[in-house]
């Protein structure tokens, strides 16, 4: 049993971590902010669920400790990373950073105008 | 076999934080920094939790949650500067 | 009562949180504020007495014995100093009254005033080295407050030197007491002097000990450290100028002073004569200083590295007798360093301006105010029987006896040349043809002169009273010359 | 320029609820894990500051009305208040006193003056943070 | 370990001498911070690395590190947040005031003669 | 307290009454109340000629060390009071008419006066050196404001100044003599130092310390080359220079000699540098007494050089102490001549000085140049200042003769003296002193006849002249009627008054004094004759030969010494000052910096303090070498960071690495705190930075860098080393295991560091949250605090 879930605990470590390896690869490599953006806040902040998934099971299992503030934390990351992701976006996109100059499509630009037109 | 994941998992971390660093310092926009910072509180959460689980105490782990708050505040207060060029509105509806 | 050395502290530090509350109400903060400070001094002074009767007060904050909790130590050396001190609040508070403007008031100027007070009175009283630091911590950042006050051009910047010097000393101080928990593994003053009388001569012992004297010289202002003072002090008014002038390099000095006669006595062939040396030479360029301006504020503010020099000659001397001289010393020169910025704000306020070259005849207009200056200045120069005197005469006497000949003819005729300086005011300022100042009239000359008199008419009872004084300021310097006193008191053992 | 706040604003709600029972368990939980009235005071500060973000500093201060000077200095009352409270009982200043009361719901509790000096430092330090970012935040 | 970090403060100590040297008021800044960050670890080394493990009582441990140490940079820590508040507002009310962050253009030598 | 004592204390008593008196009695002159005090006491000292032996009454001051007001009076002591109540009494009476009473701020006037007399009375009375020093300083101060009281004048001020520095020097370096000899002694009384003087003549400190009361004595009594400050007190009221500067407080220099010669007066170098010192001064002040056109100046050196002349005999004198018998008294018989030209000096010279009041009252001016032919105008003053100045010229009948009679026989003797090599030097005493005495009788004679007699200039004087008051005249007519009393019947003076001041001066040398009129012709008597036939020469050649002066190179006068050195003073140390204190606090702290390192590197050389133990450390992990490898890296690229936002960031990385170290060693209450404190620091430090401008391209020379360079790793590298050898010098165990054992026990917690810092080192705590709040206080106010309309501000 216990092998088991070392196991589990072991694999969530690993995803983890491999999950923050590829958002920062992303985040090095992606051409402009937006897709960088992409990159970390999906990426990473799976990464570390993972990791924090696997270290509650840890301390549960080996300690027999249910630590609260884990799980509050992991609610607490999948809660606010999407909003930091999109508010992060916004201000560039505000701030008037451009998009790759490859990309193909700027909705918020067209909503915009059609904004201002009404 | 935990520790030995655990340390893997430590130095794969400890890269992407490095490659991150590279793209706070490099820019070239601000946002990119911010992104890149952001991406770095997300993973300091998950040294943090792994260095628990190598030291065996469940003393760090409300730092957890802290981090994420801070990254959460710090991430927000970024943006706002960046989109408003103010981080206090003194009185949102003028 | 066996709380009571802790009230010197507390009446200050509540007074300073229940002005945060009446800031609005200017009047109601200056009445708070003046009957708080002169019941300070009433429970110092009984405190002294306690001391000269009871012996050394200590008390176990927390009630952990020490050397494991914080204990304050009241020795006659604290106590006396805790009493100037809070004499020196009492007379800056009220003379504030007339000449800090209402609006300054309002921005919880007293109440930065008494926090200053219970960092000074908690570094004089504290017996516990890291606490010290907090201690220093609270009176620089009260300091800070203070200087910045008004947010004048000069202030702003001045203060920017000033916090980047101490925040520099601060470091250096958090690092040395880091070294030296390393090297005995304890924070308690009686403790770590018992621990390192065990150690004996040990190199690094004596290298904590010239970081220490780099420490506190920062703050005490001893050659070659003293650099930052002089343009720092010249910023804020009158008021903080005598409080700063009066206290904040004292402290530095008083640390010196109890470091060095507590801890560092096992080398102090070197340690002291470094002390020594460093002495002399800031009395010497303290003296040039002095005679280099004809700035009314900048030869007070020189002098104060003068006297500095000469207390910490009478500790590098080490002998009782010296270190009754040094403690006389010290108390005396708190109270006339006031004094004199007092009046100097005074002359400030008449004048408009502190160049010498354009003061001169205030005397016709203002004879209290320049007898009351001639005085101080007489003190200051050390002229029997004024205050400065007896400190003066014992630690040159010392050094002879001890054949530091050279260092205490220096401080003997550094005098001198403090008597010229000081003089040149009288002379030039106080003399010479009168003339009419602009605003001259709406300055309150009589009721400012009621605080740098108190001041001064101390001075002239320290002085001619020596007899009543000396039984207390030599068994402050008992308890420096003989540590075992303080450790006893302290361990109970 | 005008924003649309709305996702901010509704996360923050959350968020800031949950920031502050954190800030509480930290605070009481501080003399048996890490934590305590410093740390907690800071993320009680947190949590004021991102409602200062999310909205802005008249609506907090309708919802907040706390004039944050007079907070750091009750907070110092507190805190000097728990220790001076030994000179009544002629015990040396700041000793502390504990005992397990026995409360009728919560059963066994145990009440520590300690707790009460750590609100002092908690208040403070929420006053003292709170203070300096509106003041600065606040500066034209 | 100790060795380790005995350098590495020291290292941090240069960085912060060589900023605070510098004309920059923010450089100052900066320089004071480091040098606080190096204080902190200077007293965390002074105590012994890793003596023990963490000094929480539950943990039932033979050995706990030296808690002195974590109090005292507790309060270092906190003391030099304050300063370091005062001093960026200080530095920001100059530079409105004096319309510069060029320490040498701020010497000023009133009364110097 | 003594009546002894109650009479030095009464004129400080009277001076507290003065302001009110003078308030209450406008139309009264001041002068009147005070009068009565200096004959009171004058007669109260004058009840003591007849005792014998010294009377001793102390009142404990400070016994603590040794500090009592004892007030003693002997021969010595009970000549001075009384020339002090005497003079004093005239003077009082003279300023009376002299000083206006509608035009003069009489108060202050006879304040100064008053504290001048007590503290006179103070130094002659007093047994205790420090109680004597006391009143020494006391003196320099009242004749400082006296000098100073009319201190609109820029001379006043600039006299007053050079006399307070000159005489405070001299002061202090007596307080040195008297430190030393208390080393030695152990004691402050003089009577007790002088039963010890004989253990202690070979003490190494003997000698500085007769040095030290030479210097204060010398410069007291304006020997040379203290001398110059004498002249330039003459800015002070005539009263005042004929009461301080020429009868009492100069004279206080000769009483201090007197005093402690017992002492000092068998060392040789005594014997060579009063009597030498003397001498010269004597001939320098004569000389230039007769180049000068100021008839208070010509008063002034004349002054300088007969206190160089009593001051010489009280040398030569010192040589008693070296013979028995008739020898003895041979040389004592100088000291005679001292104390005898002491009085006439006092005699005369005040009522000179008076008279030359008396001129420049009615007159308007003291300018020789401009005087001439008064005699008709004031016979009265004529014939005072003929009596006067034919006293101090030495002619007979009148006193001065025969002290100076005495004094010539005393140099004489010189020859004779066969100790302390003056058998190869002494020739040079007599042949000096009877020049000096030409030049003497060549000014008095200038004095006197250049005002009285010759044209009269009606032109040149702002006042026509006439006779004094005769209120005026009083006191010079008392005078002068002494000088020729003493000069007919000096033997009035000499058992009742001389022979017991000798005695306090030569204790044991109960000698009979008598004062002859006539020797004989004895050699003096020929060198008398001589000086007459040769002034009168002079005095006619005068025009012819005075361009002698001239050959004296002017700017080497003592007196621009003296200017050119407190100029050189203040102008070195402003030029010193200003280079150091340049306002840049980058330089300031590369002087603190400098210093850190050079003084703990020579420490830890000096003390082979470094020392590298590896026994006792941790071991190290991977993850911990690559934190430190980031913070190193981040540390250093701040260095070369061009933006602020990328220095600010840097900082923060910093910050959480730090924190990182903190969870790496076992300490999560601080990586907690650090995490949150250095979110906010950063947040702050944008806040604040975002109106600052970007960081302007510094121009900084590679020189600048590199000294920066140099610093910080020396300052680094210092803070390594003492740390390496701090963690090897763990000589205790920490203090620790106490708290582990009661953290649960007896403070009820779990948490060792927040037991720490709520319980046992609450106190720490409660401050620290005090600094936070006051700087949020000092923040608060620096932000809203925005005077209006600019505050006051006194720096501008």
């Amino acid at each position: 049993m216990i092998g088991i879930i070392n196991i589990i605990i072991v694999l969530f470590i690993i995803i983890g971590a491999f999950l923050s390896l590829v958002a920062a690869f992303g985040v090095l490599k992606f051409p402009d902010v937006y897709t960088r953006n992409h990159a970390a806040s999906k990426s990473a902040t799976l990464g570390v669920m993972s990791i924090l998934l696997g270290t509650f099971l840890y301390f549960y299992v080996e300690k027999g400790h249910f630590d609260s503030s884990v799980l509050l934390g992991i609610v607490f990351i999948f809660i606010t990373s999407p909003v930091a992701g999109h508010l992060i976006s916004r201000a560039a996109y505000n701030s008037g950073v451009k998009l790759w100059d490859k990309s193909v499509q700027d909705d918020l630009k067209l909503a915009a105008k059609s904004k201002k037109k009404n | 076999m935990i520790e030995t994941v655990v340390l893997i998992a430590i130095f794969a971390i400890s890269v992407a934080i490095l490659a991150l660093l590279y793209r706070v310092i490099k820019g070239p926009s601000i946002p990119d920094r911010v992104v890149a910072l952001d991406a770095i509180g997300i993973n300091l959460i998950a040294i943090v939790a792994l260095t628990s689980i190598l030291l065996k105490t469940d003393a760090f782990l409300v730092i957890i949650l802290l981090l994420g708050i801070l990254s959460f505040i710090g991430t927000v207060a970024f943006s706002k500067y960046l989109e408003k060029g103010v981080i206090f509105d003194h009185d949102r509806d003028n | 009562m066996i709380n009571f050395l802790i009230l010197p502290i507390l009446i200050p530090f509540l007074t300073g949180i229940l002005l945060i509350f009446f800031a609005k109400n200017v009047s109601l903060s200056r009445w708070i504020a003046g009957i708080s400070s002169f019941i300070t001094i009433i429970v110092s002074a009984l405190l002294v007495q306690k001391v000269r009767v009871d012996g050394i007060q200590t008390l176990d904050v927390s009630n952990w014995q020490a050397p494991f909790g914080i204990t304050l130590v009241s020795d006659m050396l604290s106590a006396l100093l805790v009493l100037t001190t809070s004499i020196i609040l009492f007379t800056c508070v009220i003379y504030s009254f007339k000449t800090i403007s209402k609006e300054q008031e309002r921005f919880y100027y007293y109440s930065a005033m008494n926090f200053l007070a219970v960092g000074v009175i908690g570094a004089f009283t504290t017996g516990d080295i890291f606490n010290l630091f907090v201690f220093f911590e609270v009176l620089l950042m009260s300091s800070y407050v203070l200087l910045v006050h008004g947010g004048s051009k000069i202030q702003l910047r001045e203060s920017l030197k000033y916090i980047l010097v101490n925040v520099i000393s601060s470091a250096l101080f958090v690092i040395t007491v880091a070294y030296l928990y390393s090297v005995v593994g304890t924070l308690n003053m009686a403790h770590i002097s018992v621990r390192l009388s065990e150690i004996g001569e040990s190199g690094i012992v004596t290298v904590i000990a010239v970081l220490f004297l780099i420490v506190f010289g920062l703050k005490g202002a001893i050659f070659p450290l003293y650099f930052w003072m002089p343009g720092s002090y010249y910023a804020p008014p009158a008021p903080i100028l005598a409080l700063f002038g009066a206290l904040l390099t004292k402290v530095g000095v008083y640390s010196i002073m109890r470091t060095y006669t507590l801890f560092f006595l096992n080398d102090k062939d070197f340690t002291h004569q470094l002390l020594g040396i460093l002495a002399i030479i800031t009395v010497i360029v303290g003296v040039i200083g002095a005679i280099a301006y004809s700035n009314i504020k900048k030869i007070v503010i020189y002098n104060i590295i003068v006297a500095v020099g000469v207390i910490l000659f009478g500790v590098a001397v080490m002998t009782p007798e010296s270190l009754t001289g040094s403690v006389s010393y010290l108390i005396h020169d708190m109270i006339i360093k006031a004094a004199l910025f007092l009046l100097i704000g005074i002359i400030i306020a008449i004048t408009g301006t502190s160049d010498l070259r354009k003061i001169s005849g205030l005397i016709k207009r203002y004879p209290g105010l320049g007898w009351t200056f001639f005085i101080a200045a007489l003190a200051l120069a050390g002229i029997p029987p004024l205050s400065g005197f007896i400190g003066k005469l014992l630690i040159v006497q010392e050094g002879f006896k001890e054949e530091h000949y050279w260092g205490a003819g220096i401080v003997l005729m550094s005098s001198l040349l403090v008597l010229f300086s000081i003089m040149k005011i009288f002379i030039n300022g106080f003399w010479g043809t009168p003339q009419a100042y602009k605003d001259e009239e709406a300055v309150p000359v009589r009721k400012l002169l009621v605080a740098p008199v108190i001041l001064v008419i101390i001075s002239v009872l320290y002085g001619a009273g020596s007899e009543f004084v000396l039984p207390y300021i030599s068994q402050a310097a008992e308890t420096l010359s003989n540590p075992s006193i303080y450790i006893e008191a302290v361990l109970k053992e | 320029m005008k924003t649309n706040d709305i996702i901010l604003q509704t996360t923050t709600k959350v968020v800031v609820f949950i920031i502050i029972l954190f800030s509480i368990f930290i605070f009481f939980k501080g003399h048996y894990t890490p934590g305590g009235g410093f740390v907690g005071g800071l993320l009680t500060s947190g949590a004021i500051v991102l409602l200062l973000l999310a909205f802005d500093m008249k609506t907090v201060a309708e919802i907040l009305p706390i004039n944050y000077i007079y907070m750091t200095a009750t907070g110092l009352l507190f805190a000097v208040g728990t220790a001076a409270g030994a000179l009544f009982f002629n015990v040396p200043f700041l000793t502390h006193a504990f005992g397990d009361v026995y409360l009728p719901i919560l059963g066994k509790t145990s009440l520590h003056t300690a707790t009460i000096f750590d609100l002092g430092v908690f208040l403070v330090v929420v006053g003292v943070t709170m203070t300096i970012i509106q003041t600065i935040g606040g500066d034209e | 370990m100790e060795i380790v970090m005995a350098f590495v403060i020291g290292i941090l100590f240069m960085s912060a001498t060589y900023l605070m040297l510098s004309k920059s008021l923010l450089r100052i800044i900066v320089g004071t911070g480091l040098l606080s960050h190096g204080a902190h670890l200077l007293i965390l080394t002074m105590g012994g690395l890793k003596r023990g493990t963490v000094p929480l009582l539950d943990e039932k441990a033979s050995a706990y590190t030296d808690p002195i140490p974590q109090a005292l940079i507790l309060t270092a820590i906190v003391i030099s947040f304050g300063v370091t508040a005062f001093f960026l507002v200080l530095a920001y009310r100059s530079y409105q005031e004096l319309g510069t962050d060029n320490m040498e253009r701020l010497r000023g030598t009133e009364g110097n003669d | 307290m003594s009546l002894l004592h109650l009479a030095i204390i009464s004129p400080f008593l009277l001076a507290i009454l003065v302001p009110i008196l003078y308030k209450s009695f406008r139309q009264i002159h001041t002068g009147w109340f005070v009068l009565p005090l200096p004959i009171l006491l004058f007669s109260y000292f004058l009840s003591f000629l007849s005792i014998q032996e010294p009377i001793t009454k102390s009142v404990p001051w400070i016994p603590f060390l040794g500090i009592d007001f004892i007030a003693k009076i002997d021969g010595l002591s009970l000549l001075f009071a009384l020339l002090i109540t005497g003079i004093g009494s005239l003077v009082v009476l003279y300023s009376v008419y002299y000083l206006s009473k509608d035009k003069e701020k009489l108060n202050t006037f006879y304040v100064y006066l008053l504290l001048f007399m007590g503290a006179m009375l103070g130094v002659v009375l007093s047994d205790n050196l420090i109680v004597l020093y006391m009143f020494w300083e006391f003196t320099s101060f009242s004749s400082f404001l006296l000098i100073g009281y009319w201190y609109h004048k820029e001379k006043s001020r600039y006299g007053a100044q050079k006399s307070m520095i000159i005489t405070v020097f001299g002061g202090l370096s007596m307080l040195g003599g008297i430190i030393l000899l208390y080393i030695m002694t152990g004691s402050f009384n003089i009577s007790e130092i002088m039963e010890i003087v004989p253990s202690i003549s070979d003490h190494t400190l003997f000698i500085p310390a007769l040095l030290c009361f030479l210097v204060g004595a010398f410069t007291k009594s304006a020997q040379f080359p203290f001398h110059i400050w004498l002249p330039d007190a003459m800015e002070a009221p005539t009263p005042v220079s004929a009461y301080l500067h020429s009868a009492t407080m100069v004279k206080a220099g000769i009483y201090l000699v007197a005093r402690m010669s017992p002492v000092f007066a068998a060392e040789g170098l005594w014997l060579w540098l009063v009597g030498g010192v003397g001498i010269i001064t004597l001939f320098w002040g004569s000389f230039n007494a007769v180049k000068q056109t100021d008839l208070k100046a010509i008063l002034a050196y004349s002054t300088i050089s007969q206190l160089g002349m009593i001051m010489s005999l009280l040398g030569i004198g010192a040589a008693a102490l070296h013979f028995e018998g008739i020898e003895k008294s041979v040389y004592a018989a100088a000291i005679t001549a001292a104390v005898f030209h002491l009085i006439n000096h006092a005699t005369f010279k005040g009522s000179l000085f008076m008279v030359v009041g008396i001129v420049d009252h009615e007159t308007g001016t003291r300018d020789i140049r401009k005087l001439g032919g008064l005699m008709n105008f004031m016979p009265i003053t004529f014939t005072l200042a003929i009596i006067g100045t034919f006293s101090m010229a030495g002619l007979p009948p009148f006193n001065g003769f025969l002290s100076k009679e005495m004094f010539f026989a005393g140099m004489l003797r010189v020859l004779e003296l066969d100790i302390f090599s003056f058998e190869t030097w002494g020739l040079l005493f007599p042949v000096i002193a009877w020049l000096a005495s030409v030049f003497t009788f060549l000014y008095s004679m200038i004095l006197v006849f250049k005002t009285f007699t010759g044209k009269f200039q009606p032109e040149k004087l702002e006042k026509k002249p006439h006779e004094a008051p005769i209120g005026m005249l009083i006191s010079p007519i008392i005078l002068a009627s002494l000088v020729i009393i003493f000069g007919l019947f000096p033997n009035i003076l000499s058992n009742s008054m001389i022979a017991p001041a000798i005695n306090a001066i030569m204790p044991g040398n109960a000698a009979d004094v008598h004062i002859s009129f006539w020797h004989g012709f004895t050699p003096e008597l020929f060198m008398t004759i001589g000086v007459i036939a040769t002034g009168i020469l002079l005095y006619i050649s005068l025009p012819k030969w005075r361009r002698v002066y001239d050959l004296f190179p002017k700017k080497l006068t003592l007196n621009r010494l003296y200017d050119g050195s407190l100029e050189f003073a203040q102008s070195i140390s402003k030029k010193l000052t200003s280079g150091y204190m340049n306002g840049s606090i980058r330089t300031y702290l590369v002087y603190i910096f400098s210093f850190f390192i050079v003084i703990l590197a020579s420490t830890i050389a000096v003390k082979d303090a470094f020392k590298m133990d590896t026994s006792n450390i941790s071991s190290i992990g991977f993850y911990e070498i690559l934190l430190a490898l980031a913070i190193v890296v981040a540390s250093i690229s701040i260095l070369f960071a061009k933006s602020r936002l990328t220095s600010i960031i840097l900082l923060g990385s910093v910050g959480y690495t730090v924190s990182l170290f903190f969870v790496l060693f076992r300490a999560p209450d601080l990586a907690l705190t650090q995490l949150v404190i250095e979110t906010i620091s950063v947040a702050l430090f944008l806040l604040c930075f975002y109106h600052l401008p970007k960081n302007s391209k510094n121009e900084e020379r590679i020189r600048f860098k590199l000294t920066n360079l140099l610093i910080s790793i020396g300052v680094g590298a210092i803070v390594t080393v003492i740390a390496l050898s701090a963690h090897s010098n763990k000589m205790f165990d920490s203090i620790a295991q106490y708290y582990v054992e009661n953290t649960y026990e007896k403070a009820a917690g779990k948490n060792m560091v927040n037991v720490i810092l709520v319980d046992f080192r609450g106190f720490d705590t409660l401050f620290e949250i005090t600094v936070l709040s006051i700087a949020a206080l000092g923040i608060f106010t620096m932000i809203k605090l925005k005077m209006k309309g600019g505050r006051k501000n006194e720096n501008k």
